[in-house]
């Protein structure tokens, strides 16, 4: 009796921990597949993935890389991806620490007026703006230029609410404290705030960087030269000016532009859960 | 810091009166100074969102308005008769149709999908490490690069999905060239991109429920299969929430796997609103009409945005 | 000075964050705009294309030749994307730094460009010049002519064509398509093919492609709008639903219901498919010439493209693009276009960008040169678009569509064509695609004001 | 019947040293049996590994005569409270006391009744509505305590239900959770780290530490018969006072000491040998003395009104604490003879208890009762 019952559980738990490894098994190999497929064939020779074969064919080469980095612009793509995330991350910090430190901080006329006013910015879809924003820009004579991708950028209302959300946070006594010491704003953003608030900062930075990383309608819209492209619309280029499907540079390209933000994101995974938390969650 | 101030030198009192006095006047004057520092610290983002967000949706509204040239400017006023012919176009409504179809699935596969795996995930086994890691993998997979391989796996001669369909002695499928399987594949690929941060939003959901709920529930005769309803899923309704409605609005705004993937083909099954405001602007030339739907697009987004923050406000669950 | 270091030191951190973006933001703005800048003294003449593939290639290459046959210009090749992103992208960028100063664009945007106001007509340096243009072919030119003025020059030139794969017509023993077929020849092709085949073989496959459908109504001589599509005239009305129209649609739709048809969703696709002889026919731009000759070599078959039964062939009008000149550039880099332009179009050059592509030499000389005789007389179907070309004599249904936004027409019968081929009744979907058009054309005619 | 524990042993997977090693205890029904130790020790380990939380490494486990040992909990039939109460934030205090009655599918009309009567039984019946998190700490630990109450289940663990509130609300909730386990004859196996709990509230008391079993006993008697200086040090404030003692003379004697002043007489002879001897605080003595004479030196005096505890540093550097009944006026720094009065504990090198000088205790037991 005391024994079939210990017996029975045993197996009932060895039963279930196979079933969960299996079910993992198939999910990790669903949510990997489309990856490895894409990074495996980028290794292939062109001629065997056009007819098909994808294993047992020829040798593994490097060909496609060499194509990728030799006939392509694919590494000016992920220079300039990168200027631009690093330029609107910057611009993002610095300019929504700012905004968030005013709505906290200062006390002014308005203030909550302006606060609805930036709240209500991040019901607008940028995507639905593109025309007017598109003669805007036209005027400034911005087009086909860095800063066409960076100046509609500088800002974010969810980095302010964001940040407002962590200013907050800062006990008062620290502001009190720094007026007793006679710290100016400027002082008191520079020295207290700012080194306060590093973790909800990174967050934004990482949020910022992704976003600008992944922008894709806007540059399509206003860069027309290969020299100023990012790289998401770098590889829909690729993909598009070949006819011929050359699937395996074209995968090539997706697996180097692949890998940098995946290093990105395994060191800022940390940021972006807590950033979730504080800026929506909470 | 205070030696500095020229005021502090000048009192003959005590050092600690001193001190205090000095405070109040500093704080003070900071009181009077706010207003030129709110101008300083808050004008460029104001000064950004009125150009590159207010300004814009006004003229969108206001180009919706008109008819437009060649050139984009708005020539001939005709009131809402842009918002008439839309809303009767049945290609509009289609599009609506498709979209709504689209986020719908996506978000509830993306919640389906990614609550599995955190679930699974969430399990004390040996070597979970190591699927956590694979589960979060698609976080850093941009648009561009998912459609690539994806692409690839849809393409219907050499693609891998069509070899198994024939292993399995069906007919080869028309992938992205179908309109049903044009949506599917579209929503398949959108909701594997999403996998990895909603997986990320999940796990920390449900590491956040306190291991003594479940203890409790246990002793107290739950079944795990009744405690995940009764205790995890509540548990994490905020989180299925948020998830929910990011998706939602991610979705709405989906642009680029469209382009990539099927340009809003096939007979339009998969032409989504954001993508219908790119062709009929930038390809046809009616920004008119790229402006009206642009209007509705913003509309149903800020709707979403809007209940989303009441909703948040008040919290869902608890 | 004091108050001044005093006010640097108390906010220096402002100022170091404000030079530090204020450095990187000018470093790299300064960056791009050198990469763009042409070499020391020569005058940069940037060129906007939608060439892929083999196109792509050899267009490069003519770059190439061009920079270092002189030394006073440097063109800069900038790829565009797909032939319909340029239109627009022409329109918004006209006058800012941002614009070519010599672009391709496709036959059916002749009307807008020529109503944009934004291009110098060719003919204005052809008459400078006194450049005898007689050699470039007048089919061609046709395309990009209005009121005797020359606007664009012809450069990527091609025909829709009818392919088909002669090889596996040899092995299911098929009697090849004529030279200039009936729909009925085709279907009989295509039907003997699946048939025999034990539908392992599919007969035929048409791309829901707009030019296609626009060139079954050429062929016929079926007006696609109003005015003589428009050559006359500001057109008010499309018409999709006239007897060629219908009939070239339930054509294609009989093929679908028989089962010899399939609709593989992209010329990519359709490509991929024929060469590996799963297709027996298929209908597309001479372009694919080269890479199907390269890959099928003999077994490749190439005829005219089909005509309805009883009704005499029209002709085609010429696909592709033309070279356009911007007004909004110098006289200088204008000079710097045209002289491209002319290098272009040569004799020996067009007979090499045959070769490479499949389109038609325009230049009458190129078909003395060499290279060309030597690919002619290797795999003679080659020569069958060009000797299509030969056959027509222009009018106005078959010199391109002189309609503003044809853009947005394309898509609606591309929808049209899509709904047929899934089923939907040919007439319906057709007059649907029709009627929304009227409207679009309608408001862009009120908008423009060219009608009340 | 009861609760049985054999060589229970508690191993985790990633290390080979146990948190827990060779517990032995029986519990009997309807006692409230107090496990008690410092943080760390494993006794909540213990209560989860009997709750089935955790499984056990090593040893049996027995409720009512069945081994439970890989019998899931939710078929152990028991209920327990967490110290952090565990309630669902969404659910209602009346659905959080029925959550498990749910769970377990019981009648609706049963599952009402039960619920009625729990939040009666602990005066939360007008609060049946709220969430918790509009309720204090003290209403929240009675939600938990109505669940199991709810239940139908004659064993009830808890762990540390107590440590999350208040002093006062924590002396009235002992003398409640005791009453209610007496009049549903709960069997209670209640887990803390506060000695003040054990001695109040148990019927027995386990002590652990280090991974072991130090004593299971009445309160009294683990008070007055601690097996080692561990258990006497963790039992009675202010703490006990260790002090090493030599015996006189070169065989064996009853007579301890530490110094000239401080000696203590043993009710049977020990070998001859050097001990720790441990006097409880209000079993020393103290006398004010002139100049450098006495033995120790007052450093502290607190005044408690009813008591006075006095801390004096011994001249061979030893702290001790003494405590005197009523207020006692003595100066700081002034120079006192420490005597030991009664009861003292004699511990050998191994810190366990060989020897006691039983003194006045029974006597003092005696007039208690």
């Amino acid at each position: 009796m005391e024994n079939t019952i210990m017996k029975q559980a045993t197996k009932k738990r060895l039963l279930g921990n196979t079933f969960k490894y299996l079910l993992l098994g198939i999910l990790a190999f669903i949510v990997i597949f489309p990856f490895a497929l894409g990074i495996w064939t980028s290794f292939l020779p062109s001629m065997d993935i056009a007819k098909g074969t994808l294993w047992g064919g020829g040798q593994l080469t490097l060909h496609n890389y060499v194509t990728a980095f030799t006939q392509t612009k694919i590494l000016r793509y992920l220079l300039n991806s990168l200027v631009i995330a690093t330029l609107v991350t910057l611009a993002h910090l610095f300019f929504c620490s700012l905004g968030a430190y005013a709505f906290v901080f200062l006390d002014f006329k308005y203030r909550d007026f302006f606060f609805y006013v930036v709240l209500g910015t991040m019901m607008l879809p940028f995507e639905a703006e593109v025309i007017p924003n598109f003669a805007t820009v036209k005027m400034l004579g911005l087009l086909n230029h860095y800063s066409v991708m960076v100046i509609p950028f500088l800002t974010s209302a969810f980095g302010i609410f964001m940040l407002r959300q962590t200013f907050k946070q800062i006990p008062r006594d620290l502001k009190e404290a720094a007026d007793v010491d006679g710290l100016s704003h400027w002082q008191f953003y520079w020295k207290v705030v700012m080194p306060y608030s590093k973790i909800s900062l990174c967050t934004l930075a990482a949020y910022s960087f992704l976003g600008a990383w992944n922008q894709y309608l806007w540059p399509m819209l206003t860069t027309f030269s290969d020299h100023l492209r990012p790289v998401q619309d770098g590889l829909r280029q690729l993909q598009s000016e070949e006819t011929f499907n050359d699937w395996g540079m074209v995968q090539a390209s997706a697996a180097i532009v692949v890998v940098p933000t995946l290093i990105v994101l395994y060191i800022g995974q940390h940021y972006f859960k807590s950033g979730l938390n504080e800026g929506s969650v909470k | 810091m205070i030696e500095s101030l020229p005021s502090t030198k000048q009192q003959p009192k005590g050092p600690e009166a001193n001190q205090e006095i000095t405070a109040k006047v500093k704080s003070f004057e900071l009181k009077k100074n706010d207003k030129y520092y709110a101008w300083l610290f808050l004008g460029p983002s104001i000064l950004l969102l009125t150009v590159f967000v207010f300004f814009p949706m006004l003229r969108t509204l206001y180009l919706s308005l008109f008819l437009t040239d060649t050139f984009g400017n708005p020539t001939v006023f005709v009131g809402l008769k842009n918002y008439a012919i839309l809303l009767k176009s049945t290609s509009y409504i289609a599009s609506l149709k498709a979209t709504g179809t689209y986020v719908i699935s996506v978000s509830i596969f993306t919640i389906i999908f990614g609550l599995l795996l955190a679930a699974l995930a969430n399990q004390k086994l040996r070597g979970i490490g190591f699927f956590r890691n694979i589960f979060t993998a698609t976080m850093g997979v941009s648009v561009s690069v998912s459609a690539v391989f994806w692409l690839f796996m849809f393409n219907p001669s050499i693609g891998i999905l069509n070899k198994v369909v024939t292993a399995f002695g069906f007919h080869p499928i028309a992938w992205l060239t179908t309109p049903g399987w044009a949506m599917t594949a579209v929503i398949a690929t959108t909701v594997w991109m999403h996998l990895g941060f909603t997986f990320l939003l999940f796990f920390g959901a449900l590491q956040a429920v306190p291991k003594s709920l479940y203890d409790a529930a246990s002793v107290s005769g739950a079944s795990s299969r009744y405690q995940f309803w009764h205790i995890t899923l509540p548990m994490i309704s905020p989180t299925m929430f948020f998830v929910a409605v990011i998706t939602l609005i991610s979705g709405f705004k989906s642009f680029g796997l469209i382009d990539l993937m099927t340009g809003g083909g096939p007979t339009n099954a998969t032409n989504l609103l954001v993508y219908r405001v790119y062709k009929d602007a930038f390809m046809n030339g009616n920004y008119a009409q790229a402006s009206t739907e642009a209007i509705f697009l913003t509309i149903i987004i800020a709707i979403i945005t809007f209940v989303q923050f009441k909703l948040l406000a008040k919290r869902v669950n608890y | 000075m004091k108050k001044l270091n005093q006010l640097f030191k108390r906010y220096w951190q402002l100022f170091s964050a404000a030079a530090v973006v204020l450095i990187i933001g000018l470093g790299v703005f300064g960056y791009s705009r050198s990469q763009v800048h042409a070499a020391a003294g020569r005058t940069r003449v940037v060129f906007w294309h939608e060439m892929k593939g083999p196109g792509q290639k050899k267009l490069v290459t003519f770059i190439n030749e061009f920079n270092k046959s002189q030394s006073k210009y440097e063109v800069v090749p900038q790829f565009q994307g797909g032939y319909n992103d340029v239109i627009q992208k022409i329109m918004n960028t006209h006058g800012t730094d941002a614009s070519p100063a010599i672009f391709q664009s496709m036959d059916i945007s002749t009307s807008q460009m020529y109503h944009s106001g934004f291009t110098v007509p060719m003919q204005k340096f052809i008459d400078k010049e006194n450049y005898d243009v007689s050699k470039i072919a007048s089919v061609a030119r046709g395309v990009a002519t209005r009121n005797n003025t020359l606007l664009a020059m012809p450069f990527n030139t091609s025909q829709t064509t009818l392919y088909y794969n002669a090889g596996l017509l040899k092995k299911y023993n098929i009697t090849p398509p004529p030279v200039n077929p009936t729909y009925s020849d085709i279907t009989r092709v295509s039907k003997q093919l699946y048939d025999r085949s034990n539908h392992k073989v599919k007969g035929i496959s048409v791309e829901s492609y707009s030019w296609l459908f626009e060139q079954f109504l050429s062929n016929a001589n079926e007006e696609f709008a109003n005015k003589n599509d428009g050559h006359t005239g500001i057109s008010t009305k499309v018409n999709f639903t006239g007897p060629t129209a219908i009939k070239s649609m339930t054509w294609v739709q009989d093929r679908v219901k028989y089962g010899d048809f399939m609709n593989f969703g992209s010329h990519k696709n359709e490509m991929a498919v024929f060469l590996s002889n799963k297709l027996g026919i298929y209908m597309q731009t001479s372009a694919d010439m080269s890479v199907l000759a390269k890959g099928l070599g003999k077994n490749l078959g190439v005829t005219y493209y089909p005509r309805p039964d009883g009704v005499k062939a029209n002709g085609i009008s010429v696909g592709g693009a033309s070279l356009w000149i911007s007004n909004d550039k110098s006289e200088a880099v204008q000079k710097g276009a045209w002289e491209f332009t002319k290098f272009l179009i040569n004799p020996k050059n067009q007979a090499r960008w045959e070769k490479a592509t499949g389109y038609l030499a325009i230049n009458k000389d190129s078909a003395n040169e060499p290279i060309l005789k030597q690919s002619y007389e290797k795999l003679p179907m080659l020569k069958v678009p060009s000797d299509q070309l030969k056959s027509a004599k222009a009018n106005y249904t078959n010199s391109g569509i002189f309609v503003d936004g044809v853009v947005a027409a394309r898509s609606l019968i591309q929808n049209a064509m899509q709904q047929i081929y899934a089923g939907k009744d040919v007439y319906k979907s057709l007059k649907a695609a029709e009627d929304s058009y009227n409207k679009v054309l309608e408001s862009n005619n009120l908008a423009n004001g060219w009608t009340k | 019947m009861g609760i049985e524990l054999k060589g229970i042993t508690k191993t985790y997977d990633h290390s080979d040293k146990p948190v827990l090693s060779e517990v032995n205890a029986e519990v009997q029904d309807g006692e409230l049996f107090v496990i008690v130790g410092p943080s760390g020790c494993g006794k909540s380990t213990l209560l989860r590994m009997v709750a089935g939380i955790i499984p056990i490494s090593d040893g049996i486990l027995k409720i009512n005569g069945q081994v439970m040992n890989n019998v899931p909990p939710k078929d152990r039939n028991l209920s327990m409270v967490f110290q952090s109460y565990a309630l669902y934030p969404f659910l209602s205090v009346a659905d959080n006391v029925a959550f498990g009655l749910k769970a377990r599918k019981m009648a609706a009309a049963e599952i009402t009744q039960r619920v009625d009567d729990a939040l009666k039984m602990v005066n939360l019946t007008q609060y049946r509505d709220r969430k918790p998190r509009e309720l204090s700490g003290g209403q929240r630990q009675r939600v938990a305590l109505a669940r199991a109450i709810a239940s139908d289940s004659k064993i009830c663990l808890m762990d540390e239900p107590l440590s999350n509130l208040d002093a006062q609300l924590r002396v009235r909730m002992r003398s409640e959770i005791r009453e209610l386990q007496r009049k549903l004859g709960l069997t209670l196996i209640y887990v803390t780290h506060d000695q003040t709990e054990a001695m109040t509230m148990a019927d027995h008391v386990m002590v652990l530490h280090d991974q072991h079993v130090q004593q299971i006993d009445s309160p009294l008697g683990i008070y007055n018969h601690p097996a080692n200086h561990f258990v006497a040090q963790f039992f009675g404030t202010p703490q006990i006072n260790l002090l090493t003692a030599t015996t006189s003379g070169q065989t064996a004697t009853t007579k301890l000491i530490v110094d000239e002043f401080l000696q203590v007489e043993l009710d049977a002879p020990i070998a001859t040998g050097t001990y720790t001897v441990g006097i409880r605080p209000n079993q020393l003595g103290l006398k004010p003395v002139n100049g450098n004479e006495g033995n120790a030196t007052v450093i502290n005096v607190e005044a408690l009104g009813d008591q006075t505890i006095i801390e004096a540093v011994m001249d061979n550097d030893v702290e001790i604490r003494i405590v005197k009944d009523g207020q006692v006026h003595i100066d700081l720094d002034q120079r006192v003879a420490v005597t030991a009065l009664g009861p003292a504990f004699v511990f050998d090198e191994n810190e366990a208890l060989i020897a006691e000088q039983g003194g006045v205790k029974d006597d003092r037991i005696v007039a208690v009762n």
